[in-house]
């Protein structure tokens, strides 16, 4: 093979959503050593969306344009995925996507979210993650172990993940209302606000014991002193994106205790590395030899997307052709730290089958420790009953 | 790039301004004598009907008061002069009967019309034209252009239908040898100049000027009396604001005095200068 | 009762608008600058905070104080080095000036602090609450709220009762004879600017307490306090006071009916305020 | 040497001049009043003392230093006020407060004064910070001795210097140029636009203004009250000095021609 | 003796920039044969930005109407192209006309409101207005609310002329449509200048000049200055709003954000229009010229770039206000597109 495989790879290094893309350049430099080793000739290029999803788009349009990339990877929310997905598909560019649940990235790149009949699979591009049903079974399975009233107040602002959670019909509300649980939405709200007196409020009048959503990390740290201000105490509060990571719960101090959230990986998973042997534990333990830091959901995530980058490359008769990766990409089988990955329709809908694959969501709380640190514990895991839990669902407070 | 415009070239005796040709927005745009304009008031000079009646007309500033119910009657065709001392609200006058000013209370006819609520721009196409104290050329338009401006939008023609009005005016003014070069340039003479030329190129059937005779020498003087006058015989109705009385007593029928914005005399000039309170409060000469 | 709540969240947020208004009335107010930096200065000067806080490791309240001094220097030096250039009759150099500056300062921040966003944290007073009869409200909003009260008393007395808020109005009203005074009035327009800038400390750190920023927060804020400025009215600095609570108001109310409406809702009431107040609630007499 | 002297002083607008080597004189203690008609470039003259348009240093001198360059709080910090033409009062001040201003910087330097003076040393350029010294503002007037001067102004000292009437307003000008203790004074057509009874009270308080050792130049289109007043006389015509002379000296013929250019 | 007298506003130097004006046009529309994709789009981006700057110039230039809103009428029109092809199914660039006629309708409203407004209270509510067409608009689910959409596959596979591309420069789809854009933003420019250029040799023109100069006097020569106002807000919406098609419609994605941003579509327009010239044809042109030089030579320092455009914007209007091209001019005394009418005196 005499062509470099030059791989753009775009995500949101600063901004509101910085914390996603933590793991990064740890992951990054692993992959070049890992590549250098295997004699794998590829060069991989990164740009910084600012968590912003039109500069999103404008650096994929230079990475592809300019850079001529062969294969596009994409990551952390569909801010990101969105935008860089669009434009690798109008300009036939191989893609990865991960981190972002499957229907905001699917339904939120048609033309009419509102109207099925229009939605068209795509030809380059492929997602794997999990979904909104995974994420409503994940929460009211939560839920379920606590005694509550079963009323929920949802946090769905207007961007992607909110518009998809917070659809009446699409959306987590019907799912909530199958498992018993009745959904208080307020509406959507604009990101990075300064005031959720109104939300605080319409859950209050509802009574709702429970606090649900899809909140940017900036604003769940305003809605939560703001809560607590006003008074507003719940017994669970179960939010996803916004406390992944233990950062954003530090801020919060105190009132991060017991905060519960979605896990998609953690470093209890029962999975191996395709690239470097590795298992969840060893590679949370490398990273926060590497950094100092604890570690953090996506780390496994962004090791899987480059595992699956070697892992097409490898297979594909030329990585430059972008219709030959295309497929090959399609016909992937392989066992990475997140899981099997295999676009093979699984546990998704028939429109979605050809673009996206699932892997396992689990639930977890965090509790904090007596030095004010936080660690996160998987408290339910009966959708994926192969990754252990280590602790039961307590209530706020 | 286009064709550019290009007029006739025939040279016709014309004067200047010549009878309105067209005054579209206006149903009674006919100049009629004796046309009714209104209450048949205190008109001094019968036969003449008044292209121009102010009806109790105030306008303050503040607690400054520049304009104290003022009332008069113009009659078509006359030539009419104001004076007073600085600050008596004599261009304040002008502003409100062209309309950049609106009045605080009164009325203002113009051609038998209500003209009190109208923007200036539909006076000018009416036939009011007007000059300016602080001349406000069109800076980075030549001087040519300004007169063009004026000719082709004070009047609805076009640019080929004015170029030799346009030009006319411009030797009359003695701009002529300027035409091409941009207004903001001129000195402070041309500018006054300019004023009065733009003022006669809307072809105005009512023209006000204020102060254009201030720092002329005597020949200059003259030949500005002797343009006013040819306008005046071509039938345009004059208001001339002067602090030059030797200028303006050469060309007005009437004489108008103002102060604190109140109307103090109002008549033949000869009598109106002689009278004393003219003498004290404009001349500030004690007799 | 969730009305009486909305309503009195509202008036707090209001409280933070005013904040972010007045020191923005204040220099629309004196030299009719229009500064569209002025949100992004409010970004810097939460900066500058956040960076004393993180280094010196001070109380927030403590590090503003520290702040304070640094931003009137920095006001002052833009003023007398930069802005006064802008000043006169065309809008247009000012306004493009501040935003070039606008856009200066925002990419300066982000150059210097990544795209992250950032918080100043208060500790515990974060969370701290009082109830108020039947209303729980949080101790930092209403600080933010009293903190607006005492910044605009104070404006209003170092403008009606000193020496240098005599200077202000009466370069305001005439630079010129304002000068003949002894009053330079590029001095006091650089005072002007580094009181501003002081308002702005104290605004930047409610902005910061409150909720997150990061370098492009600015524009959103400074559009919020235009609104609160012209709803009250040039000049008028209580007016600025009613203008943001106004504004905290209609969006407290319009996110209570649908969180979708809320940031609109306050853009609706402006323009409302507007088609029926041009020159907004208390306009100046004069201006 | 004069208190005040200009020599050769052009002044321009843009393209216009409107003075053409002006020569005047002020001797200490003496009142000097300017006459011209309607644009001969009186007001120009003043603003030009006074700092408003700039010129050349030595166009003007002022006790022996070249202050044609300076900026007007610099000049007025000397100790040259002026009245305006038309009394500019401040809107949106109170009568008091105009007053008040006028006293507010009188004299010696403040603190911008020494913040410039400290900058002028990198820049170069005039150090407001010594030519603002000298002059220091003590002296006879006060808000009190203004009240005793103009007492009508004390009744309706909060109210807005501009609902006065043009008199009283321009009683609150020349009251506001004094609270400095001026050393010159300069009153542009403090006549202009006001009732004959009105001029006459503002021109009674000359005298006293002259008593507490104020040096005055008047200008005005009222010949009357200037020859009244003055000890001597300039004409102005079209940017040029056209006649100097005492009131006693000239003829009305005199003034005649120099003020429209040729003989009545 | 008989003195003729006659208009002309022709000069040699008009002729020769002309001529060259024609022959540029000519090798524009025929480059896409030769020039790299990269150049392709870069062009369409000085293309559409010298729409914009020419629009805004003719509104605060020539008119004194100092927006701070434009991006209104950009991302109006952008998201009526793709309303119109979302949701009706019209082909994208017919739906061009609608985005320009659908911020021609979004103006005439916002005008009777802003025009109520002068000086800084105009610019301020042009920018509230245009935030509240962008909240609104991101309430509009079924072109994604705040999140935005994409084309469509189908909307953009039958974009008329993109297959005839294809096949005549045997280039890729994508690659295709971005041709299209580029010689339709070629079209929208040229009869943006032209349009402008004809207009100001116009008797309106003309008006506008002087209107430009001293709005009292012009007024008082029977200019009609509100109806000269209406025209040239309305003219601007409606070149903004198609420019906003154009520019979304070969981005292929679209949201409020990127769609109403001020800075894109107001800020550096103003910055372009300032840095070459207001109040002149030839100034945008400079300009555009010079940010996008500016764009490529710092476009590895980020925001730096960002920072020097700023300090660029501040030094040019403090000490050359009137531009490059109008510190240029001013020396040279040259037009490319003289609007002087001259009198012609012979004897
Ligand atoms: N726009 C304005 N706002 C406030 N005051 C004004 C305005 N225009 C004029 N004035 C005042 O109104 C008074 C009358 O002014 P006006 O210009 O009408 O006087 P005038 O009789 O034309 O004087 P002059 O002979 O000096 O031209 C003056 O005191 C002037 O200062
Ligand atoms: N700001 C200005 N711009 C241009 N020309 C001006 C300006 N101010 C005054 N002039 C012109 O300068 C000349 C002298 O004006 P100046 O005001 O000094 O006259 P004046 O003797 O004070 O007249 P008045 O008796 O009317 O006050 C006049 O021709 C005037 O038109
Ligand atoms: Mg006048
Ligand atoms: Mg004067």
């Amino acid at each position: 093979q005499g062509t470099t495989v030059r791989i753009g790879y775009v995500s949101p290094q600063t901004g509101p959503l910085a914390g996603f893309a933590e793991a990064d350049a740890f992951t990054i430099e692993m992959f070049n050593r890992v590549a250098a080793e295997q004699g794998l000739n590829v060069e991989v290029l990164v740009r910084d969306s600012q968590s912003n999803p039109n500069r999103a788009a404008d650096v994929a349009q230079e990475l592809i344009i300019d850079d001529e990339i062969h294969l596009m990877l994409v990551a952390s929310t569909p801010e990101t995925t969105n935008p860089v997905s669009t434009v690798c598909e109008s300009e036939g560019i191989p893609t990865i996507s991960t981190k972002a649940p499957w229907q905001p990235w699917f339904i939120g790149q048609q033309g009419n979210p509102g109207a099925p009949d229009s939605w068209r699979p795509f030809d380059y591009t492929f997602h794997y993650f999990w979904g909104l049903e995974d994420v409503i079974a994940v929460f009211t399975n939560m839920w379920d172990q606590l005694d509550t009233n079963k009323q929920v107040g949802g946090l769905f602002p207007n961007d992607a993940d909110g518009n998809a959670w917070g659809d009446p019909n699409v959306g987590v509300a019907p799912g909530f209302a199958q498992a018993g649980y009745t959904t208080v939405d307020p509406g959507r709200y604009q990101n990075l606000t300064d005031d959720f007196s109104a939300q605080i409020n319409a859950f209050r009048q509802a009574n709702c014991e429970i606090v649900t959503g899809v909140v940017i990390p900036p604003d769940f740290t305003t809605f939560r002193n703001q809560a607590i201000q006003q008074g507003f105490e719940p017994k669970a509060i179960t939010v996803a994106k916004a406390i992944l990571f233990p950062q954003s719960v530090e801020t919060l101090g105190e009132a991060g205790h017991n905060l519960s959230s979605e896990v998609w990986w953690s470093a209890n998973h029962p999975f191996t590395s395709s690239l470097t042997g590795q298992g969840c534990g060893e590679l949370a333990a490398a990273f926060t030899e590497a950094t100092g830091r604890p570690w953090t959901q996506p780390i496994g995530f962004v090791h899987s997307l480059f595992e699956m980058a070697a892992d097409v490359i490898k297979r594909a008769d030329d990585p430059t052709d972008p219709d030959l990766m295309a497929e090959t990409i399609a016909a992937t089988d392989l066992q990475t730290i997140v899981g099997r990955v295999a676009w093979n329709g699984e546990g998704v809908p028939p429109f979605a089958a050809q673009n996206v694959c699932k892997t396992p969501l689990v639930g977890g709380q965090w509790r904090r420790q007596d030095d004010g640190a936080f660690d996160l514990v998987v408290v339910d895991n009966k959708t994926a009953p192969d990754i252990p839990t280590q602790g039961v669902m307590e209530p706020l407070a | 790039m286009a064709p550019s415009t290009s007029s006739s070239s025939t040279t016709r005796p014309r004067p200047t301004s010549r009878p309105r040709a067209s005054w579209s927005r206006w149903p009674d745009r006919k100049r009629r004598p004796g046309h009714d304009a209104g209450p048949p008031s205190s008109s001094e000079e019968p036969g003449r009907s008044a292209i121009l009646s102010l009806h109790d007309v105030s306008k303050s500033f503040g607690a400054l008061k520049v304009a104290d119910a003022i009332s008069f009657d113009l009659p078509e065709g006359q030539a009419l002069g104001i004076i007073g001392p600085n600050g008596a609200g004599k261009s304040t006058l002008f502003n409100l009967i062209t309309g950049n000013l609106a009045p605080d209370a009164g009325r203002i006819e113009y051609l038998g019309r209500d003209v009190t609520r109208t923007p200036p721009m539909q006076r000018c196409l009416a036939g009011m034209g007007r000059s300016f104290q602080i001349p406000q050329p069109f800076n980075r338009l030549t001087v040519f252009e300004n007169l063009l401006v004026a000719a082709t939008h004070g009047q609805d023609r076009t640019e080929s239908d004015v170029v030799d009005d346009v030009a006319r005016i411009l030797e009359r003014t003695e701009l002529i040898e300027v035409a091409n070069r941009p207004a903001g340039g001129l000195t402070l003479l041309q500018r006054k100049r300019l004023e009065l030329a733009r003022a006669m190129a809307t072809q105005p059937r009512l023209l006000l000027l204020d102060e254009i005779a201030g720092g002329l020498t005597d020949a200059e003087c003259t030949a500005l009396i002797e343009t006013i006058r040819a306008l005046h015989a071509g039938g345009v109705t004059i208001i001339w604001i002067e602090h030059v009385l030797h200028a303006l007593t050469a060309v007005v029928e009437r004489l108008l005095v103002l102060d604190f914005g109140r109307v103090i005399g109002l008549g033949d000039p000869a009598e109106i200068m002689d009278s004393r309170e003219v003498k004290e409060i404009y001349l500030g000469i004690e007799v | 009762m969730i009305w009486i709540d909305t309503i009195v969240q509202g008036v707090l947020l209001g409280g933070l608008y005013a904040l972010f208004a007045a020191g923005l009335s204040l220099v629309f107010g004196i030299m009719r600058l229009v500064n569209l930096a002025h949100g992004d200065l409010i970004v810097m000067g939460a900066y500058l905070i956040l960076v004393i806080v993180s280094v010196l490791g001070l109380d927030p309240f403590v590090a503003a104080l520290f702040a304070a001094p640094v931003m009137f220097v920095f006001g002052w030096v833009l003023q007398k080095a930069v802005l006064n250039r802008t000043l006169g009759e065309d809008i247009l150099p000012p306004l493009l000036v501040t935003f070039g500056l606008s856009v200066v300062i925002q990419n300066s921040l982000l150059e210097g602090f990544s795209a992250d966003s950032q918080r100043i944290s208060m500790g515990a007073l974060e969370t701290a609450s009082v109830d108020i009869g039947p209303v729980t409200v949080g101790l930092l909003p209403l600080l933010t709220f009293a903190s607006a009260i005492v910044v605009i008393v104070g404006l209003n007395q170092i403008f009606y009762r000193t020496a240098i808020g005599r200077a202000f109005r009466a370069t305001s009203d005439d630079p010129v004879t304002a000068s003949l005074m002894g009053i330079r009035p590029d001095r006091v327009f650089a005072t002007a600017m580094g009181l501003a800038l002081v308002v702005v400390t104290i605004a930047a750190l409610y902005l910061g307490t409150r909720s997150n920023f990061d370098p492009y927060v600015g524009p959103a804020r400074l559009i919020y306090a235009f609104e609160a400025v012209i709803i009250g009215g040039l000049g008028s600095l209580w007016g600025t006071l009613a203008g943001g609570i106004i504004i905290g108001v209609a969006q407290t109310v319009g996110a209570a009916i649908n969180p979708e409406w809320q940031i609109l809702a306050g853009h609706v009431a402006f323009l409302i305020v507007l088609l029926i107040r041009p020159r907004g609630l208390f306009p100046r007499a004069v201006d | 040497m004069a208190l005040l002297e200009t020599t050769g002083l052009t002044a321009r607008y843009g393209d216009f001049q409107a003075l053409f080597g002006v020569d005047v004189r002020l001797e200490e203690g003496e009142t000097v009043a300017i006459i011209g008609a309607n644009g001969a470039g009186k007001t120009t003259l003043m603003r030009s003392i006074t700092g408003v348009l700039r010129g050349a240093p030595d166009e003007i001198c002022h006790k022996g230093v070249s202050i044609g360059h300076l900026m007007p709080d610099t000049i007025m910090k000397r100790g040259i006020v002026m009245v305006p033409e038309g009394r500019r009062l401040f809107p949106s001040l109170t009568v008091e407060e105009n007053l008040l201003i006028g006293g507010q910087h009188k004299g010696g330097r403040d603190l911008g004064d020494r913040i410039d003076g400290f900058i002028s040393r990198f820049t170069g350029g005039p150090n407001p910070m010594e030519l603002a010294a000298g002059h220091d503002g003590s002296g006879v007037w006060s808000l009190d001795a203004i009240y005793t001067l103009f007492p009508v102004l004390k009744e309706r000292r909060h109210n807005p210097g501009t609902a006065l009437s043009g008199g009283q307003q321009q009683m609150v000008a020349i009251g506001r140029a004094l609270m400095s203790n001026p050393e010159i004074l300069l009153c542009d057509e403090i006549s202009l636009g006001l009732a004959p009874v009105v001029i006459r009270d503002i021109y009674a308080a000359l005298p006293k203004i002259k008593e507490a050792g104020t040096s005055v130049i008047v200008v005005e289109q009222d010949i009357g009250q200037a020859l009244k007043v003055a000890d001597r006389v300039y004409c102005m015509m079209e940017g040029r000095i056209t006649l100097e002379g005492r009131p006693d000296q000239i003829s009305r013929d005199d003034i005649h021609a120099a003020y429209f250019g040729a003989p009545a | 003796m008989a003195t003729t007298y006659s208009v002309s506003a022709r000069t040699r130097v008009a002729t020769i920039s002309g001529i060259a004006a024609i022959a540029l046009l000519g090798v524009a529309i025929v480059l896409p044969a030769f020039a790299s994709r990269s150049l392709i789009q870069d062009l369409f981006f000085i293309l559409t930005m010298l729409t914009l700057a020419q629009l805004w110039n003719l509104l605060a230039g020539y008119s004194g109407l100092v927006s701070v809103g434009q991006q209104a009428f950009v991302g109006f029109g952008a998201y009526m192209l793709f309303g119109a092809t979302i949701l009706w199914g019209v082909n994208p660039v017919a739906a061009l006309f609608l985005s320009g006629v659908f911020a021609l309708l979004l103006a005439i409203p916002t005008a009777f409101f802003v025009f109520r407004l002068s000086g800084a209270y105009f610019a301020i509510g042009t920018w509230v207005v245009a935030e509240v067409v962008r909240l609104s608009v991101a309430q509009w689910q079924a072109v994604g609310g705040g999140t935005g959409t994409s084309l469509p596959r189908d909307a953009r596979d039958k974009m008329w002329g993109v297959e005839w591309i294809e096949a005549l420069f045997d280039v890729r789809a994508s690659a295709a449509r971005d041709i299209l854009a580029y010689w339709l933003a070629l079209a929208l420019a040229a009869a943006t200048i032209g349009g402008i250029y004809w207009f100001l040799r116009t008797r309106r023109g003309l008006a506008l000049a002087a209107l430009r100069d001293n709005v009292e006097a012009a007024k008082s020569v029977g200019v009609d200055a509100a109806r000269m106002k209406w025209i040239v807000f309305l003219v601007a919406a409606f070149g903004a709003g198609i420019a906003g098609g154009l520019i979304f419609l070969q981005n292929g994605r679209i949201s409020p954000d990127s769609a109403f941003a001020v800075t894109q579509w107001t800020a550096f327009v103003i910055f372009i229009v300032v840095i070459g010239g207001i109040g002149t044809l030839e100034g945008p042109i400079v300009g555009v010229l010079v940010f996008f030089f500016l764009q490529e030579l710092l476009a590895d320092y980020g925001a730096v770039y960002l920072i020097v455009l700023g300090l660029l914007g501040i030094v040019i209007m403090l000490f050359a206000p009137t531009g490059l091209w109008g510190f240029f001019a001013r020396r040279t005394g040259i037009a490319l597109f003289p609007t002087q009418r001259r009198l012609e005196i012979k004897r």
